[in-house]
């Protein structure tokens, strides 16, 4: 059943309660003293469902993939470690200043192999929103994260980084210890770091603050995830004054892992369970994993130099220009 | 890298040089003082009374810093294209060639500075803004890897509002490019002067803009991540009065030296002449 | 190095491996709780009622977390003099002889923490606040050229006042010393893992104590630079309540994790496991 | 003529004075209308002032040589920088949180060739004190002199130290900034950093605050300048309780150069003009200039695996011990 739906979801959550009211025991009684076949009922329903989801999340619009990546019931980082590795320790700290919540890493094992893992942490619950700053990384998380790929590079194991967040923080404190300065020191220490880095977008991908930890040798991306320069709400209100424009925004931007993929920014987009990732996360995580694991053999089998050549080969290519 | 045919090319000269017309005045952005256009050209569009540091294009900014006729332009024939065919980009951009006189928001070039050869690269911000797009990321990775190749030192002028939106992911990867680029020349020993300007924001600010061995920055130029407005939203927090402007960002560590227009040129031909003499220890 | 003749002595057993008699009980240092001896010890000196972790001898250290009986020290035949003549020194030493059963504020050696061999340093508070002379800093060394030699992680326990005054220049120098073996530790990718225990202030925890790779901590731990009195004397500043704990290192980034001692053994040995495995991607 | 006196330089200010008195011009006119030989009696006062100059100056005990590391007419760090290199552009900041002002450091040129130079700067006037903490740098100012050491390093320069500090800040601030994980930090990076360094002990050598800047090739140090694991005034609070023992315990700590040099610290004691630095400070920064000179051109014969092996191994063999 879907709980928070969307707009668009109207029709899907319909048919949903339909169906569940045809199961509920009294129905299913009353049908079977009347003599009628509940049972075949439901099942043209259910296949009528299947039908409209289909439709429905097949064709979804970037501002209605935007919603999707917004969910606030998707999985986050720290729900596909839990499901995808074992034995993740998590690490802290930047050796600086703080430790940032909005950012989480550490060693862990995939199928055995350690690896390190690192990505952007929303929350649900308000108190864990707040201190995790909504996923909005500060300077401390970035360079939290630029120590642990370090301690991954050291110890020459691959580094996978998962990227969810609505942008870095942009406020005072923000400003005061440099984020600007993290970010460009991340961009270009991921572009060199001797290590292979795997990227996963699995929700959102805001702006530079989602870039700062998307640097790698390949990068994966969920059906259902947006990632661009800017918020829709912050084109929409630069471009027209009216930041309730966003749906076109979003149209203009062309947001969607499918477009991404179309672009050059992202090597393969990982099909999401038919609803999305939050209808089914343990199925969601399985498909990351099997990407994953895929991308980290295919890397695994490179020597760093040839790594580093074709890491950067595959950043300088990106863009559209005439010579 | 082959850029043979366009190596030696002449860049042509900017439609509009100043914004101030020989012999008619204008006034101070900053504090109202009426600047008669033949002192404020002399005095490198610096307030003479505020010394507010008015903005430059690029072409000026050039002319005021590098050895006479020695700039010679590089990528000059890259042509952006509208990869998104977003809304009105075309249109915007044809208005920012028509008023700057440029074919994009930076300018790339070998030149010297007293006499020391450079890479040297200067944004405009009367371009969209002085925002990158896949050119403006091109050019600047392309100056960083000839800087590299070359073994010259690279210098970089910048001014942004950030990533170019009209270019949406493509723009915002320019960072990942031009950091790329950045990493390539650190490793090779070059050095890498940024020169951050009025104003220098966003994606640029985050990726090339913050990775010079040496940061300088001109006086009182606002400078940072998100913009002053979007950082005033936040609830009851007291923003310093000098928040996001050159000052800020040296009281906060990330700017080597504040240097006046006028000593600019002296302070790179200095800085230059430390960073690149003869190795006294070699392997 | 040679430490051929001494490699595989066994060392002697602690003579005082408790403060508290067995039958005994003791009254808990930060609650007041009465602590009978056998469940304070069954507990690992951690108070039952408000989970303060009382300090720990080196010994007891070790036998917590080494596999038994596959401790074997190293370098334990090196002896303190007394460079500077220092007043009382060579009294101070003897007692903190005669009360430890050590030669010195630092044991190191090999051992197995679930099966994984470790060179492994363990502090003693007891001996003259586990400061650091030429001996703590000299073993701390060599322990770190060992892991380099032998290719083996390396986990240090630290807990210390500081260098140990009596012992002057000597023993500030041992800051350096430990942390250059560390930086050659480190160049030879082996994994250091500091965990850090109550107290570790002063320049043990600005040298060896901060260069771990993961740094772990006991909760509660008085932890830093200056010691909390000289902390206290700023004129007009309010100290946070966690100031200089390990509580206080961790928001301001210097900590990993904050282990509880019970956890602590299998803590480090799912670590080291994660670090040390075959490496994918070689040159 | 002797400035800020201390109580030991009682019998050299009395006798400057009596100097001075006699060369006064009524004096002279009085003299001469006397028949008095006034220029012989001032012959022989001067050479008594030497003597006992001499006398006082060779023998200074380690608390006096601790007055004389703090006097506040001694010259600082850029003083030395003016006198000694030329070209010098300070650079700021430390890319992370902030500008320390009681570090200082850029490149310049010794005779001229490019070098980079770092110090630790004190301060005369109050204002200008409370700037840079009185010399004491926090975390920030450890940064910064990394990352400037980084850059000699990257650009293949030699580079050099001066150390003048009481000590490290050990306010709330330096631990809120890890100042402890800085001076760690520092030690480490500087034991492997791949370019000569030179130290000079110009002053006052505090503690981890100043070996945090002090490790280098070559460890220089002034004649009066103290080098000390804690202030006299904190060993004697501690071992009596009384830090009016300051005295006695800077005897007890051999804090003098002459004693670092005995213990290996320091490899060169470089002489002070008569009565000190600050008498003199031309002909100080001289023999600085050219012990750093020398050194410097030692080093610069050296492979980098060479002047590393032979940096660790200086710092290795530092302490004393049984086997
Ligand atoms: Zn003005
Ligand atoms: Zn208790």
């Amino acid at each position: 059943m879907l709980n928070n739906a969307f707009d668009f979801e109207k029709p899907i959550s319909e048919l949903e309660q339909l169906i569940a009211e045809l199961r509920r025991p009294e129905k299913q009684d009353e049908a079977k003293a009347q003599g009628i076949d509940l049972d075949a009922r439901i099942d043209v329903l259910e296949s009528e469902l299947k039908r409209v989801m289909k439709q429905v999340y097949s064709s979804l619009s970037p501002w209605e993939k935007t919603l999707m990546a917004r969910h606030k019931d998707r999985p986050y980082t720290l729900d596909y470690v839990r499901l995808i590795l074992d034995d993740f320790l998590e690490l802290s700290g930047d050796r600086l200043a703080g430790n940032d919540e909005a950012v989480v890493g550490g060693p862990a094992r995939l199928d055995g192999a350690p690896v390190f893992v690192i990505g952007q942490q929303k929350a649900r619950d308000l108190r864990e929103r707040q201190r995790r700053n909504f996923g909005s990384a500060h300077a401390e998380g970035f360079r939290k994260a630029l120590r642990i790929a370090r301690l991954a590079e050291k110890f020459q194991k691959p580094l996978i980084l998962f990227v969810d967040t609505a942008g870095a923080a942009a406020d005072l404190h923000a400003e005061e210890m440099g984020v600007s300065d993290a970010i460009a020191r991340n961009l270009k220490e991921l572009a060199v770091l001797r290590t292979p880095i795997v990227v996963i977008v699995i929700g959102e991908g805001g702006s530079g603050g989602a870039l700062a930890m998307a640097v790698g040798d390949r990068v994966l991306m969920l059906e259902h995830a947006v990632y661009s320069v800017i918020s829709p709400e912050g084109c929409a209100s630069i471009l027209w004054h009216d930041s309730k424009r966003a749906g076109d925004a979003a149209d203009a931007l062309k947001l969607t892992a499918q477009s991404a993929k179309e672009l050059g920014v992202v090597d393969t987009v990982i099909p999401e369970p038919l609803g999305g990732a939050h209808r089914d996360p343990v199925a969601t995580a399985n498909s990351i994993k099997q990407a994953v694991s895929k991308s980290l053999a295919t890397l695994a089998k490179k020597s760093i130099t040839t790594l580093l050549d074709e890491r950067y080969a595959r950043i300088r290519k990106l863009g559209a220009w005439e010579e | 890298m082959n850029r043979g045919s366009w190596f030696g090319r002449r860049a042509r000269p900017s439609r509009t040089a100043s914004s101030v017309p020989e012999g008619i005045a204008t006034k101070c952005a900053s504090c109202g003082e009426i600047l008669f256009a033949r002192d404020f050209e002399r005095n490198q569009k610096v307030c003479h009374k505020c010394q507010h540091h008015h903005r430059l294009s690029a072409r000026e900014r050039l002319a005021m810093t590098v050895d006479e006729e020695t700039f010679v332009e590089i990528d000059g024939h890259l042509r952006s294209t509208d990869p998104l065919q977003f809304p009105e980009y075309l249109d915007k951009r044809k208005r920012a060639e028509e008023k700057t006189g440029l074919w994009e928001a930076v300018l790339t070039g070998t030149a010297a500075i007293e006499g020391i050869p450079v890479v040297i690269g200067v944004a405009d911000f009367g371009f969209m803004g002085g925002s990158m797009g896949s050119v403006v990321g091109e050019r600047v990775a392309r100056a960083m890897e000839m800087g590299a190749a070359e073994g010259m030192p690279v210098v970089m002028f910048t001014a942004s509002g950030g990533a170019r939106m009209h270019e949406g992911l493509l723009a915002l990867m320019q960072m990942a490019k031009t950091s790329a680029a950045a990493a390539r020349l650190d490793l090779a020993r070059i050095p890498y002067i940024v020169v951050l300007t009025d104003p220098t924001t966003g994606g640029v600010f985050a990726s090339y803009a913050s990775l010079g061995d040496i940061a300088l920055a001109e006086p009182g130029a606002i400078i940072g991540f998100a913009g002053r407005r979007v950082g005033n939203q936040d609830v009851g927090t007291k923003l310093p009065d000098n928040f996001q402007t050159s000052e800020f960002q040296f009281e906060h560590g990330m700017i080597d030296r504040i240097v006046p227009r006028k000593e600019m040129r002296s302070v790179l031909a200095q800085l230059l002449g430390l960073l690149i003499q003869a190795v006294p220890n070699a392997e």
